[in-house]
C-alpha cells in the first residue's frame, strides 16, 4: 500500500456515490454514514500515501509516484487516466478530506430533517470522488474532466433549494460563469497537447522547459488554462458567481466554495507554475493582476455586504486574490501555505456562520448580535478564523499572509504591496464587523435571539477540531515543527520552490507592520460598528455614494445582467429572426414561392384557344427550322 | 418561256387566288366557293405533273364529295349566324409566321440542288404499276387505309347522330 | 424499287385478330343481348390478350413484311405491350362505359383498332406505313375522346384534339415529303444511307424537312411547344381514354420516333441532338411547373405526363442504345405505373363522380388499399425508390449521362424533384383531409385485381428491373442492328454489313 | 453471420406487409408486434456491433453481394449489386439505429390514430437507413438514402403537431413539405454527382469498393474530383443540417411525432454525415482536401448559428431542433479536419448526438403528451411532479453540453483536437464557445421550467411513461457507455478511419 | 419544260396560305378548309418529287393518293366532331369553345 494505490482514494467516494445513487433510498438514515465512512477511508488513505512519499524520499527530493491507465488510444493519439502524487498533491489531498469528513460530519447535524437528505450526501461523495481526482490527476485532460465533474457537483449543490427561484438562478449563474472560464482551459490543453502531442503534465513542463514551444504560442496557451483558474477561483473578472453561491446549504460553502472547488484553480496554475514561467513574464503579471484586483474589490465589497455568508465569501475571494498574487509571484510555497491554512479557518468560519444560522434561522448582519452569550462555543471559535483571517500573530493566516508579504515585497514593486497592505486593514475591518455584529452586544432581533442555542456535538465538536488546527495550523511552516511530524523540515522543505527547498525566515519587520495594519483594521472595526454602530452608520451616510457603490458590487454584476440581456439575447433574437425571415422564409420558402409563381405566370399560356395552340405549333416549327438550318447550314 | 410553262403560272395563279380566297374571304360560303376553284387549279396542276389519275381522284373525292360535305356542314352550324368577325384577333401574328414559313420553304425549294434524273422531264407513272403497287408493295397501309376509313365512318355516325331524347 | 416478294400475311396476324375482334365485338353488341355491357368490356381484353398471345410467337425472331414493316424483338414488344395497355383499358373502362357512355361496341372496337394503328406504328420501317398507322390511332382516339357526347368538354376535347392533330399531321406530312425529296426513299434504311453520304447539295430540305418532321412527332408525344391540346384533351376525355392517350398513344409515338431516328436520322446525331435537348428541357420544365398549379386530377396528370415525355427526349437526345433501352425502360414503368394511377382515378369517379383534386379528401379513410395503391403509384411517378420510377428514372438519367449530357440529366434530376411536390399534394388530400362521410366503398374485385397487378408491376420494376431490362435490351438491339454509335461525341456512322 | 445485414435491412421492410394483415381493431397488437421486432433489430444491431472485427482492407465485414441488375445497357460484369457489408464506422451506427428505434416504439406507445399506418411506415424509414449504413453500392446506398425520406413526409403530416406562434404559424403540413422537399432537392445533387461519378470512373459497376480501387489508382481526375464534391457536399449536407439548408430540421422536428422526431433527429440527420464521409471523402479524397476548410466554415457556422439561436427559443422542441443544427455542425467540423482525430470525433459525435438528442425528444414529448404545450415560460419547478423525467432531461442536457463522463464529451473533444491539429484554430475555438453557450441555453431552459417554484398549473402532470422510461434507461445507458469507455467504439472506428484515403 | 422548283414554290405558298387560314380563321369549318389547302400543297410536294426525281418508285404518287384518302376521311371526322359541338353549344367558332384552359 503506498503511492500507487492513491487512486483508492477518489475510488472509494466514486463507489460509495454509485452505491447511494441506487441503493440510498432503501438504507437507513438514507445511508449518510456510508458517506461519512467513504471519506473517512479516503482520509486516512492518506497517511499510507504521504509516508510512502517520504519514504521514498531522499533530503528533499520527492520521487513522485505514478499509476496510470489507457482510456483512448488509437494511432499515436493517447489519453490515460493517470495519478500522480508529490508533495503539493499531499497538501491538497490533506485539506481536502480533512475537511470534507469534518463537514459531513458537522451535516448530518446540520442537513437533519432535510427533503432530499440522502441526495445531499450522495452528491457529496460524488464532490469528494471528483475532487480528489482532479488533485490526483496526472494529465490535464482527467484534471479537466474532474474540474468540470466538482462544478457540476458545486451546481447541483447551490441548487439544492431548487424550488427557491434565487437558488436555481445561482446554480445556473454559477456553472455558466465558471464554463466560460472552461473554454479557455480547454483550448489551452488543446493548445499544449497540440505541440507537446501528450496530456501529461509532467511531460508537458519537460517538454516546455526543453523549449519546445514557441514563446508567444506558449503564453496564449497558458493565459487560455489561466482563464479556467479565474473562473474556478472566482477571480476578477469571473468572481460574481461565488457570493451568489452562497444559496447552497452552508456546509456546501464551507466544503466547496470555500476550502476546496474554489482553491482548485490556484492548484491547477501551482501545478502548472514551471510552464508560466517559462512563458513571458505578462503570462505571470497578469496572475498577478487578477489576484490585486480581486483582492482590492472583494475587500471593498466584503465591508458594504450584510449577508454573513456572503460576507465570509468576499473574504474568501480576498484569501484566493492573495494566492493567486503569490503565485504570479512566482512561489509555489506560499501559495501553497496560504490554500492549506486557508482550508481551515475559512471552512470554520462557514461552519460558524451555518451553526448560527440552524440556530436563529436568520443570516443578515442586521438581525443578530450578542449570540455570544448563547452559544460561547461557536462565538469562540468564529472569533478564532476570524484573528486567523486577518492574520493576527501567531494564528495560521498570519504565516502564510506573511509568506504571501515577504514574496510580493521581493518580487512586485512598491504600490503592489502597499495595495495589499491596505487590503490587510480592510479586511481586519470588515471580519472584525462581522464577529462584533454577530456575536457582541445586544440583540437585534430578540424574536429568534430568544430561542438561539448553541448545536449539539455535531456541530461544535468540527468547529473545535476546525479552530484548533486553524490556530496551530501555520506551524508548519517552521522547521522544527516539520521535523517533529516527520518531514524533512518547514513547509518549505516538503512544497519545493520550483525544484529546490525554500527556507522560511521570520521578517520582524513584515511580521509588525502586517500584524499591526490588521490589529488596527480591526480595533477600527470595534470602534465603529461598538453598541448600536451609529459612528458606523454615521461613515455610511457621509460616504453614501460609495458605501452604495460597494454593497452594489461596483456594479459589475449589473453590467453583465446588461451584457446577457442586451447583447447576448438580443443578437440570439436577431440570429432567430434572420433564421425564420431570411435565411427560411426568404432563402426556402422564397425560391418555393418563385418556382410556383412561374407556374402560375406559365399556366396562362394555355388559353383554351385552338389558333393559339395552332400559333404555337407554327411558331415551333419555324424556329426550330430557321436554327437548324442557320447553325447547320 | 414554253406553252407549258405558261399554263402553269396560269393554273398556279388561279389556285393561288382561290387558296387566298378561301383564306381571307369575308363570307363563309365565299370562301368554300374559293376553295373549290382552288382545288381544281391545283387538280390542272396534277395534270401537268403528268398523274392524271389523281387529277381525276382529285376531282372527284374533292370536288364532288368533300366541298358538298362542307357546304352541308356550314348550312348545319348556320355560320352565317355566327356572331363576330370571321378572323380572330392573332391575324398578324397569323400573317407574320405564314410569311415567315413562307420564305423559308421558298428558300429551301430554291437552294435544294435536287438529286434525280437530270432530265427536268415530268415523267409518266404508268396507272398500273401504281394499282399493282397498292395491293402488293403497298399491301399494309391499303390494308391500314381501309381501317381508317371505317374508323372515319363510324366515328361520325357515333357522335353525330342524334339520339333519343335530343332536338 | 421495292420488290413485292415475300408478302407473308401470317406475320400480321395479331392486327388482323384486333381487327376482326373488333368487328366481333361491334356486332356482338349489336346482336348479342344477353352479353352485359360491362362483359362487353372483358370480351374486348380477351381479344388483346389473344393477340397479345399471338404476336409472341415472332419473339426472337426476326422477319421483314416486304419493304414496308419487319417482325422483330422491337416490334414484339411493343405488340405485345400495347395489347396489355388495350387490355387493361378495357377493364378499366367496363364499369365507366356501362354507367356513363353509350353505345360501348363502338367503343372497344375503335380502342382495338386504335392498338392496330399503335402496332403498325412500331413495325414499320418505312415513313408511309408509319404514317397511315399514325392516322389509323389518332382517328380513333379522336372519336374515343369526344366520345361522351353530350359532355361539353368532351366535345370540346374533341374538336382540339382533331383540328390540331390534322394541322400537325399536314406539317408532319410536309416534312416527309422533302425528306423524301431529298433522299428518293421513305425506307428508314435508305434515308440514312443518304444522309450519312455527302448531303451538301440537299441539305436545305433535309433540314427543314427533319424540323417539321420532330414538330409532328413532337404533336403526338406533346413536346412543349407541340403540346398545348394535352392539357385539355386529357380533362375533356372520358377518363379512361385519357388513360388510354397517356398511355397508348405517347407510347406509339415514342416507339416510332426512337425506331425513325435511330435507324434513319442517327448519321445527322450531332445537328439535331442539342434541339432534342432543347425541347427536352422546354417540355420538363414547362409540364412540371404548370402542373404545380393544376386542381384537376385529370389536367395534373395531363402535364406530370408531358413532364414524363421531357424525361424521354432526354433519352432521344443522347440517342444509344443504352438510352434507348432506358427509354423503352422507362416508357414501361411509366405507363404501367400511370395505368394504376388512372385505375384508381376510374374507381373514384365511378363511386363519387368527382375529379378535383381537393374532393380526394379522406380517400384513405373510405378506402385505404385504393388510397395506398394511388401513393404508391404517385410515388413512382415522382420517382422514389421501391417503384418503378425510381430505377428507370436512374437508368435513363445515367444513360444519358454517358453520352456526354450530364447537365441534362441535372436538369432532369431536378424537375423531377419539382414534380414530387404536386404528387405530395395528392396525397396530402388523401391523408389528411376529413371525409364527408366515413362509410367504406364496397369494392370491385375485377377492377381491384387488375389494380393489384399493376401495382405489382410498379413493384416488381423498382425492385427487380433485370428480366424486364433483358426483354428490352434484345428489343433495342433488334433495331440497332447495323447501326453503331460510338458513345461520346454521339457521332454515329452506318457500318456496312 | 453474412446474412445479419440482410436481416437487418429486411426485417424492417417485410413486417410492413405482416402489420397490415393484423386487425386493425386491436392496436395493442400492433404494438406488441412493433415492439418485438424493434427488440429484434436492436438485438442484431448489438450483434453486429459487438461481434465487429477489424480484419485489414477496408475494414469491410460480413459482405453479401448479390447481382442485380448486371451486363445490361452501360453496366458491366457487376454493374448494379445488393451489396452489403459493414466496416467500423458503420457498426456503431448500425448499433445507434437499433438503439433508437426500440427507444421510439416504446415512446410511441401512446399513437392512437392508424396505428398500423404508422408503424408501417416507421419501420420502412428504419429499412432505409439500415440500408444506407450498410450498402456497399452506390446505386443502394442512393436507393435505400431515398427509401429513408419517402415515409416522412406522411409521418408527419398525419401523426404530427403544428405549433402557433404569437406572430407566426408553422403548420405540420408546412413543416412536412418543407422537410421531404429540401432533403429530396439534396438528393437532386446527390444523382448528379452518382451520375457524373459513374461516368468518370468509367468501371462500369456501381460498387463502391471498386469505385474507391480506381480512385486509388489515379482513375479520378483531381479537377474532376474538386468539382464534384461540392455535389455530394452540398446534397448529403442538407439531411446533415449544414448551415444555412438546415431550416428543414427545426421545423421538422418540431411538426413530427416524438417517435419520429427521435429516428429523425437522431438517426436520420446522419445519413447525411456519414454520406458525405463514405461517397464525398472516401472516394473523391483530393476534391474533400480541396473543399475542406469551406466544409469547416459552413461547419462552425452551424454550430454557433444553432447554438446561438437555441438561446432564445421558448418551445422545448425548437429548442432541441436548433441545438440538433449546432451538433450537426461539430460532425461536420469533424470531417472537414480530414485527420484521423477528427474524422473519429465526427463518427463519435453521429453517436453521440443520436442518443442524446433521441433522450431529449423522448422527455420533451413525454412532457408534451401530458401539458399539450412545450413553452417552457410556461412550465417551472417540474422536477416536483416528474423527478424521473427531469433527472433524464438533466442527463441529456448535460451529456449535450459536454460533460465529461458524458457520450457528447467524448465526441467533441476528439473533434477538438482534430480541429485544431488540422490548423483551424479559429474553428475549434469557435467550437468550444459554441458548446459554452450550449451549456448556457440547456440550463436555462433546466431553470425556467423544471427548478424554481413549482407551477401550480401543472400540479396534476404525472410521471412519464413505464416505457419512456425504459427508452430513457437505454439512450443513458449508451451514453453513459459511450462516455465512460469509448474504446469498443474508437476502436473500431479509427481502424477503419485510418484506411481512409486522404486522411492523414 | 417546266422546272421542279415552280411546283415546289406553288406548293410552299398553298401551304403557307394554308396555315394562315389555320391560324387566323375563328370558325371551325374554314380551318378545316385551310387545312385542306395545306394537304394539297403537300400532295403537290408529292407528285412532283416522284415525277421529277424518283419515277422509278413513284412512292412520292403512292404518298399522294393516301394522303388523298386520309384528308377525305379526316374532313368527315372533323365535321362530325364540329356538328356535335355546335348542336350541344350552338358555337362552330373555335375561340369560344374555350371551357377547359390554365
Amino acid at each position: 500500500m503506498g503511492m500507487e494505490q492513491a487512486w483508492l482514494i477518489p475510488a472509494i467516494p466514486a463507489v460509495a456515490f454509485v452505491f447511494l445513487l441506487f441503493a440510498g433510498a432503501y438504507l437507513p438514515r438514507r445511508g449518510d454514514f456510508v458517506a461519512i465512512l467513504a471519506i473517512g477511508a479516503a482520509f486516512l488513505l492518506l497517511f499510507p500515501v504521504l509516508i510512502d512519499l517520504l519514504d521514498k524520499a531522499e533530503g528533499t527530493d520527492y520521487t513522485a509516484g505514478v499509476k496510470s491507465w489507457e482510456w483512448v488510444q488509437f494511432g499515436d493519439f493517447e489519453i490515460n487516466i493517470g495519478f500522480y502524487v508529490d508533495p503539493i498533491t499531499i497538501v491538497m489531498l490533506a485539506v481536502v478530506t480533512l475537511v470534507a469528513l469534518l463537514v459531513q460530519v458537522y451535516s448530518v447535524a446540520y442537513m437533519h430533517g432535510e427533503p432530499r437528505y440522502g441526495w445531499y450526501f450522495t452528491v457529496m461523495c460524488l464532490f469528494a470522488a471528483s475532487m480528489l481526482t482532479l488533485v490526483l490527476a496526472d494529465n490535464l485532460l482527467l484534471m479537466y474532466a474532474a474540474w468540470e465533474g466538482v462544478g457540476f457537483c458545486s451546481f447541483l449543490l447551490i441548487g439544492f433549494y431548487w424550488e427557491k427561484r434565487s437558488a436555481a438562478e445561482a446554480a445556473k449563474k454559477a456553472f455558466i460563469t465558471t464554463r466560460i472560464g472552461d473554454v479557455g482551459f480547454l483550448i489551452g490543453i488543446i493548445m499544449l497537447w497540440e505541440k507537446a502531442g501528450t496530456f501529461n503534465i509532467q511531460e508537458i513542463i519537460a517538454f516546455a522547459e526543453g523549449g519546445g514551444y514557441d514563446s508567444t504560442y506558449l503564453t496564449a496557451a497558458v493565459l487560455f488554462l489561466f482563464m479556467g483558474a479565474v473562473g474556478k477561483s472566482g477571480q476578477f473578472p469571473l468572481h460574481v458567481w461565488l457570493p451568489d453561491a452562497m444559496e447552497g446549504p452552508t456546509p456546501v460553502s464551507a466544503l466547496i466554495h470555500a476550502a476546496t472547488m474554489v482553491v482548485a484553480g490556484v492548484y491547477m496554475v501551482a501545478r502548472m507554475l514551471p510552464v508560466f514561467e517559462v512563458a513571458d513574464a505578462i503570462a505571470l503579471d497578469l496572475v498577478m493582476l487578477a489576484g490585486l484586483i480581486t483582492v482590492v474589490i472583494s475587500s471593498l465589497m466584503g465591508l458594504a455586504a450584510t449577508d454573513i455568508k456572503r460576507v465570509i465569501a468576499y473574504s474568501t475571494l480576498n484569501s484566493l486574490g492573495l494566492m493567486f498574487i503569490a503565485l504570479g509571484s512566482g512561489s509555489v510555497t506560499a501559495a501553497m501555505l496560504y490554500l492549506f491554512v486557508h482550508g481551515f479557518f475559512k471552512a470554520l468560519l462557514f461552519l460558524g456562520a451555518g451553526s448560527v444560522i440552524h440556530a436563529t434561522h436568520k443570516q443578515e448582519i442586521d438581525e443578530l448580535g450578542g449570540l455570544a452569550r448563547k452559544m460561547p462555543t461557536t462565538a469562540i471559535t468564529f472569533g478564532i478564523g476570524t484573528l486567523a483571517m486577518i492574520g493576527i500573530i501567531p494564528l495560521s493566516g498570519f504565516w502564510a499572509k506573511d509568506e504571501v508579504l515577504i514574496f510580493a515585497e521581493e518580487e512586485q514593486n512598491l504600490i503592489v504591496y502597499l495595495i495589499i497592505l491596505a487590503s490587510l486593514v480592510i479586511t481586519g475591518l470588515y471580519m472584525a464587523r462581522l464577529f462584533i455584529r454577530m456575536f457582541l452586544f445586544e440583540s437585534r432581533d430578540p424574536e429568534s435571539y430568544s430561542h438561539a442555542h448553541e448545536g449539539g456535538p455535531l456541530i461544535t465538536v468540527p468547529l473545535m477540531i476546525l479552530g484548533v488546527l486553524a490556530v496551530i495550523g501555520g506551524f508548519v511552516v517552521l522547521d522544527e515543527v516539520g521535523e517533529a511530524l516527520g518531514f524533512a523540515g518547514g513547509f518549505g522543505q516538503f512544497v519545493l520552490e520550483a525544484g529546490h527547498p525554500h527556507e522560511y525566515e521570520f521578517h520582524a519587520d513584515t511580521a509588525i507592520i502586517s500584524t499591526v495594519l490588521a490589529a488596527g483594521g480591526a480595533a477600527l472595526g470595534w470602534f465603529l460598528w461598538q453598541g448600536r454602530a451609529e459612528t458606523a452608520t454615521r461613515v455610511r451616510e457621509t460616504f453614501a455614494p460609495i458605501a452604495a457603490l460597494f454593497a452594489n458590487r461596483f456594479y459589475i454584476d449589473e453590467l453583465y445582467q446588461f451584457l446577457i440581456n442586451r447583447v447576448v439575447l438580443t443578437l440570439s433574437a436577431i440570429v432567430s429572426w434572420f433564421d425564420r425571415n431570411v435565411v427560411n422564409d426568404t432563402g426556402v420558402d422564397g425560391s418555393a414561392g418563385l418556382t410556383y409563381f412561374t407556374g402560375f405566370e406559365l399556366k396562362f399560356l394555355q388559353t383554351g384557344k385552338i389558333p393559339n395552340y395552332a400559333l404555337a405549333i407554327s411558331a415551333g416549327i419555324i424556329v426550330l427550322a430557321l436554327v437548324m438550318i442557320a447553325t447547320q447550314v | 418561256m414554253t406553252y407549258e410553262e405558261v399554263i402553269f403560272y396560269v393554273v398556279a395563279a388561279v389556285a393561288v387566288a382561290g387558296a387566298l380566297g378561301v383564306v381571307t374571304a369575308r363570307n363563309v360560303v365565299h370562301s368554300a366557293v374559293f376553295l373549290i376553284l382552288a382545288l381544281m387549279a391545283v387538280a390542272a396542276v396534277y395534270v401537268l405533273l403528268a398523274s392524271e389519275f389523281l387529277a381525276i381522284v382529285q376531282v372527284l373525292v374533292y370536288g364532288g364529295a368533300v366541298t358538298i360535305l362542307i357546304l352541308f356542314a356550314m348550312m348545319l352550324t348556320r355560320v352565317r349566324d355566327q356572331a363576330g368577325p370571321v378572323d380572330g384577333p392573332q391575324r398578324p401574328f397569323a400573317a407574320f409566321a405564314a410569311a415567315a414559313f413562307m420564305t423559308t420553304a421558298i428558300i429551301v425549294a430554291l437552294e435544294t440542288d435536287w438529286r434525280g434524273n437530270s432530265t427536268e422531264e415530268a415523267t409518266v407513272v404508268d396507272i398500273n404499276a401504281i394499282g399493282n403497287a397498292l395491293f402488293t408493295t403497298w399491301a399494309i397501309p391499303f390494308e391500314i387505309a381501309s381501317l381508317v376509313l371505317i374508323v372515319a365512318l363510324i366515328g361520325s355516325t357515333v357522335l353525330a347522330r342524334g339520339e333519343e331524347g335530343e332536338g | 424499287m421495292p420488290d413485292s416478294t415475300s408478302l407473308d400475311w401470317e406475320l400480321l396476324a395479331p392486327e388482323y385478330i384486333l381487327a376482326a375482334w373488333a368487328a366481333l365485338v361491334i356486332s356482338a353488341d349489336i346482336f348479342w343481348g344477353r352479353l352485359s355491357k360491362e362483359q362487353l368490356g372483358w370480351f374486348a381484353a380477351l381479344g388483346f390478350v389473344i393477340a397479345g398471345g399471338v404476336s409472341l410467337i415472332w419473339w426472337d425472331d426476326s422477319r421483314q413484311f416486304g419493304e414496308l414493316a419487319d417482325i422483330n424483338d422491337y416490334t414484339t414488344i411493343f405488340r405485345v405491350f400495347f395489347c396489355g395497355i388495350g387490355a387493361f383499358a378495357c377493364i378499366i373502362s367496363a364499369k365507366y362505359v356501362s354507367e356513363r357512355l353509350l353505345h360501348p361496341g363502338e367503343y372497344y372496337g375503335l380502342i382495338l383498332v386504335a392498338v392496330v394503328g399503335a402496332n403498325g406504328m412500331a413495325a414499320a420501317h418505312e415513313l408511309l406505313t408509319a404514317y397511315i398507322s399514325l392516322e389509323l390511332m389518332s382517328f380513333s382516339l379522336y372519336v374515343l375522346t369526344s366520345y361522351a357526347k353530350f359532355d361539353l368538354r368532351s366535345n370540346e376535347a374533341g374538336l382540339k384534339y382533331m383540328l390540331l392533330g390534322a394541322f400537325s399531321s399536314a406539317i408532319f406530312l410536309y416534312g416527309i415529303g422533302l425528306m423524301y425529296g431529298a433522299t428518293g426513299t421513305t425506307q428508314y434504311a435508305g434515308m440514312s444511307e443518304v444522309l450519312s453520304g455527302d448531303i451538301e447539295d440537299i441539305e436545305w430540305s433535309v433540314y427543314l424537312g427533319l424540323a417539321m418532321m420532330i414538330g409532328g412527332l413532337g404533336f403526338k408525344v406533346a413536346a412543349v411547344p407541340f403540346h398545348m391540346y394535352t392539357p385539355d384533351a386529357y380533362e375533356g376525355a372520358p377518363i379512361p381514354i385519357t388513360a388510354l392517350i397517356s398511355a397508348l398513344s405517347k407510347a406509339a409515338a415514342m416507339a416510332f420516333f426512337l425506331k425513325l431516328f435511330t435507324q434513319a436520322f442517327i448519321p445527322l446525331i450531332d445537328d439535331w441532338r442539342y434541339f432534342i435537348a432543347a425541347l427536352a428541357v422546354l417540355t420538363m420544365a414547362l409540364g412540371n411547373l404548370v402542373a404545380l398549379q393544376q386542381r384537376n386530377i385529370k389536367r395534373l396528370f395531363a402535364y406530370s405526363s408531358i413532364g414524363q415525355v421531357g424525361y424521354l427526349l432526354v433519352g432521344i437526345a443522347a440517342l444509344s442504345q443504352d438510352s434507348a433501352s432506358a427509354i423503352v425502360l422507362h416508357m414501361i414503368g411509366y405507363v404501367v405505373t400511370n395505368l394504376a394511377a388512372f385505375t384508381c382515378i376510374i374507381l373514384y369517379y365511378n363511386w363519387t363522380s368527382k375529379e378535383e383534386i381537393y374532393e380526394y379528401k379522406g380517400l384513405a379513410e373510405r378506402a385505404p388499399y385504393l388510397a395506398l395503391c394511388m401513393t404508391i403509384a404517385l410515388f413512382s411517378l415522382a420517382g422514389m425508390p421501391l417503384f418503378a420510377g425510381f430505377a428507370t428514372k436512374f437508368v435513363l438519367f445515367q444513360a444519358a449521362a454517358n453520352e456526354d449530357m450530364l447537365w441534362l440529366a441535372g436538369v432532369a434530376s431536378f424537375f423531377s424533384f419539382v414534380s414530387l411536390y404536386y404528387y405530395l399534394v395528392v396525397i396530402r388530400e388523401m391523408y389528411l383531409g376529413e371525409p364527408e362521410e366515413r362509410t367504406r366503398f364496397r369494392t370491385p374485385v375485377l377492377e381491384y385485381t387488375a389494380l393489384t397487378v399493376l401495382t405489382a408491376g410498379v413493384f416488381l420494376m423498382g425492385l427487380y428491373p433485370k428480366p424486364v431490362f433483358d426483354i428490352v435490351e434484345d428489343g433495342t438491339e433488334s433495331i440497332f442492328a447495323g447501326v453503331e454509335v460510338d458513345g461520346g461525341d454521339g457521332g454515329a456512322v452506318l457500318s456496312e454489313p | 453471420m453474412e446474412y445479419v445485414l440482410l436481416a437487418l435491412v429486411l426485417i424492417p421492410v417485410l413486417v410492413c406487409p405482416l402489420f397490415m394483415l393484423l386487425p386493425s381493431q386491436y392496436p395493442q397488437l400492433t404494438r406488441y408486434v412493433a415492439a418485438l421486432t424493434g427488440g429484434v433489430l436492436f438485438g442484431l444491431s448489438l450483434l453486429v456491433f459487438v461481434v465487429y472485427q477489424f480484419d485489414g482492407g477496408a475494414g469491410l465485414r460480413y459482405e453479401l453481394q448479390w447481382d442485380w441488375l448486371e451486363n445490361v445497357g452501360f453496366l458491366g460484369e457487376n454493374g448494379i449489386t445488393f451489396y452489403l457489408g459493414v466496416d467500423g464506422i458503420g457498426a456503431p451506427l448500425v448499433l445507434l439505429n437499433g438503439v433508437v428505434i426500440l427507444a421510439a416504439v416504446f415512446v410511441s406507445w401512446n399513437i392512437t390514430h392508424r396505428t398500423k399506418d404508422f408503424f408501417v411506415l416507421l419501420f420502412l424509414l428504419v429499412s432505409g437507413v439500415y440500408g444506407v449504413f450498410v450498402s456497399q453500392d452506390l446505386f443502394f446506398f442512393f436507393f435505400w438514402y431515398e427509401v429513408a425520406v419517402l415515409p416522412m413526409y406522411l409521418l408527419i403530416a398525419v401523426w404530427g403537431s403544428s405549433s402557433h406562434f404569437g406572430t407566426f404559424t408553422r403548420t405540420k403540413e408546412y413543416g412536412a413539405m418543407k422537410l421531404t422537399m429540401m432533403l429530396v432537392a439534396g438528393s437532386v445533387l446527390i444523382f448528379i454527382g452518382i451520375f457524373a461519378l459513374f461516368v468518370e470512373a468509367g468501371a462500369g459497376t456501381f460498387d463502391m469498393t471498386e469505385i474507391r480501387r480506381v480512385g486509388e489508382e489515379g482513375g479520378i481526375d483531381e479537377d474532376f474530383q474538386k468539382w464534384c464534391f461540392p455535389l455530394f457536399m452540398v446534397g448529403f449536407g442538407v439531411l446533415a443540417g449544414m448551415w444555412p439548408l438546415h431550416t428543414w430540421s427545426p421545423d421538422g422536428h418540431v411538426a413530427a411525432p416524438t417517435g419520429v422526431s427521435m429516428l429523425h433527429a437522431g438517426v436520420l440527420m446522419k445519413l447525411g454525415a456519414f454520406g458525405i464521409l463514405r461517397v464525398g471523402i472516401m472516394l473523391l479524397p483530393e476534391g474533400a482536401d480541396f473543399w475542406a476548410p469551406v466544409l469547416m466554415t459552413l461547419g462552425v457556422t452551424g454550430a454557433l448559428y444553432g447554438a446561438v439561436s437555441a438561446l432564445t427559443q421558448t418551445d422545448l422542441k425548437y429548442m432541441v431542433g436548433y441545438s440538433s443544427v449546432s451538433h450537426m455542425g461539430y460532425v461536420l467540423m469533424g470531417l472537414a479536419s480530414m485527420n484521423e482525430i477528427g474524422v473519429n470525433g465526427a463518427v463519435l459525435q453521429m453517436f453521440a448526438h443520436g442518443v442524446m438528442t433521441a433522450l431529449m425528444f423522448t422527455n420533451v414529448g413525454a412532457v408534451y403528451d401530458q401539458a399539450h404545450i412545450r413553452d417552457m415560460t410556461q412550465f417551472g419547478g417540474l422536477a416536483k411532479q416528474m423527478p424521473r423525467h427531469s433527472a433524464f432531461f438533466t442527463i441529456a442536457g448535460l451529456s449535450s453540453l459536454g460533460l465529461p463522463g458524458l457520450a457528447g464529451f467524448v465526441a467533441e473533444f476528439h473533434i477538438f483536437v482534430g480541429v485544431f491539429k488540422a490548423g483551424y484554430w479559429w474553428a475549434g475555438g469557435l467550437g468550444i464557445l459554441a458548446a459554452a453557450i450550449t451549456a448556457t441555453y440547456i440550463l436555462r431552459m433546466l431553470a425556467r421550467a423544471y427548478f424554481g417554484p413549482a407551477n401550480e398549473k401543472w400540479a396534476d402532470l404525472k410521471e412519464m411513461r413505464i416505457g419512456e422510461q425504459f427508452s430513457a434507461a437505454l439512450l443513458i445507458a449508451m451514453i453513459l457507455f459511450m462516455g465512460l469507455w469509448p474504446m469498443p467504439f474508437i476502436d473500431r472506428i479509427s481502424q477503419t478511419v485510418e484506411t481512409i484515403p486522404g486522411i492523414n | 419544260m417546266i422546272p421542279i422548283e415552280n411546283f415546289l414554290v406553288l406548293s410552299a405558298v398553298l401551304f403557307s396560305l394554308g396555315m394562315y387560314g389555320v391560324l387566323a380563321r375563328r370558325n371551325a369549318v374554314l380551318i378545316l378548309m385551310s387545312v385542306e389547302l395545306m394537304l394539297q400543297a403537300v400532295v403537290i410536294n408529292f407528285i412532283s418529287f416522284a415525277v421529277y426525281l424518283h419515277p422509278e418508285a413513284f412512292t412520292g404518287v403512292i404518298f399522294a393518293v393516301f394522303v388523298i384518302v386520309i384528308a377525305a376521311a379526316e374532313v368527315g371526322l372533323a365535321l362530325a366532331i364540329v356538328l356535335r359541338v355546335f348542336r350541344n353549344r350552338q358555337i362552330s367558332n373555335v375561340d369560344e369553345a374555350d371551357l377547359m384552359k390554365w
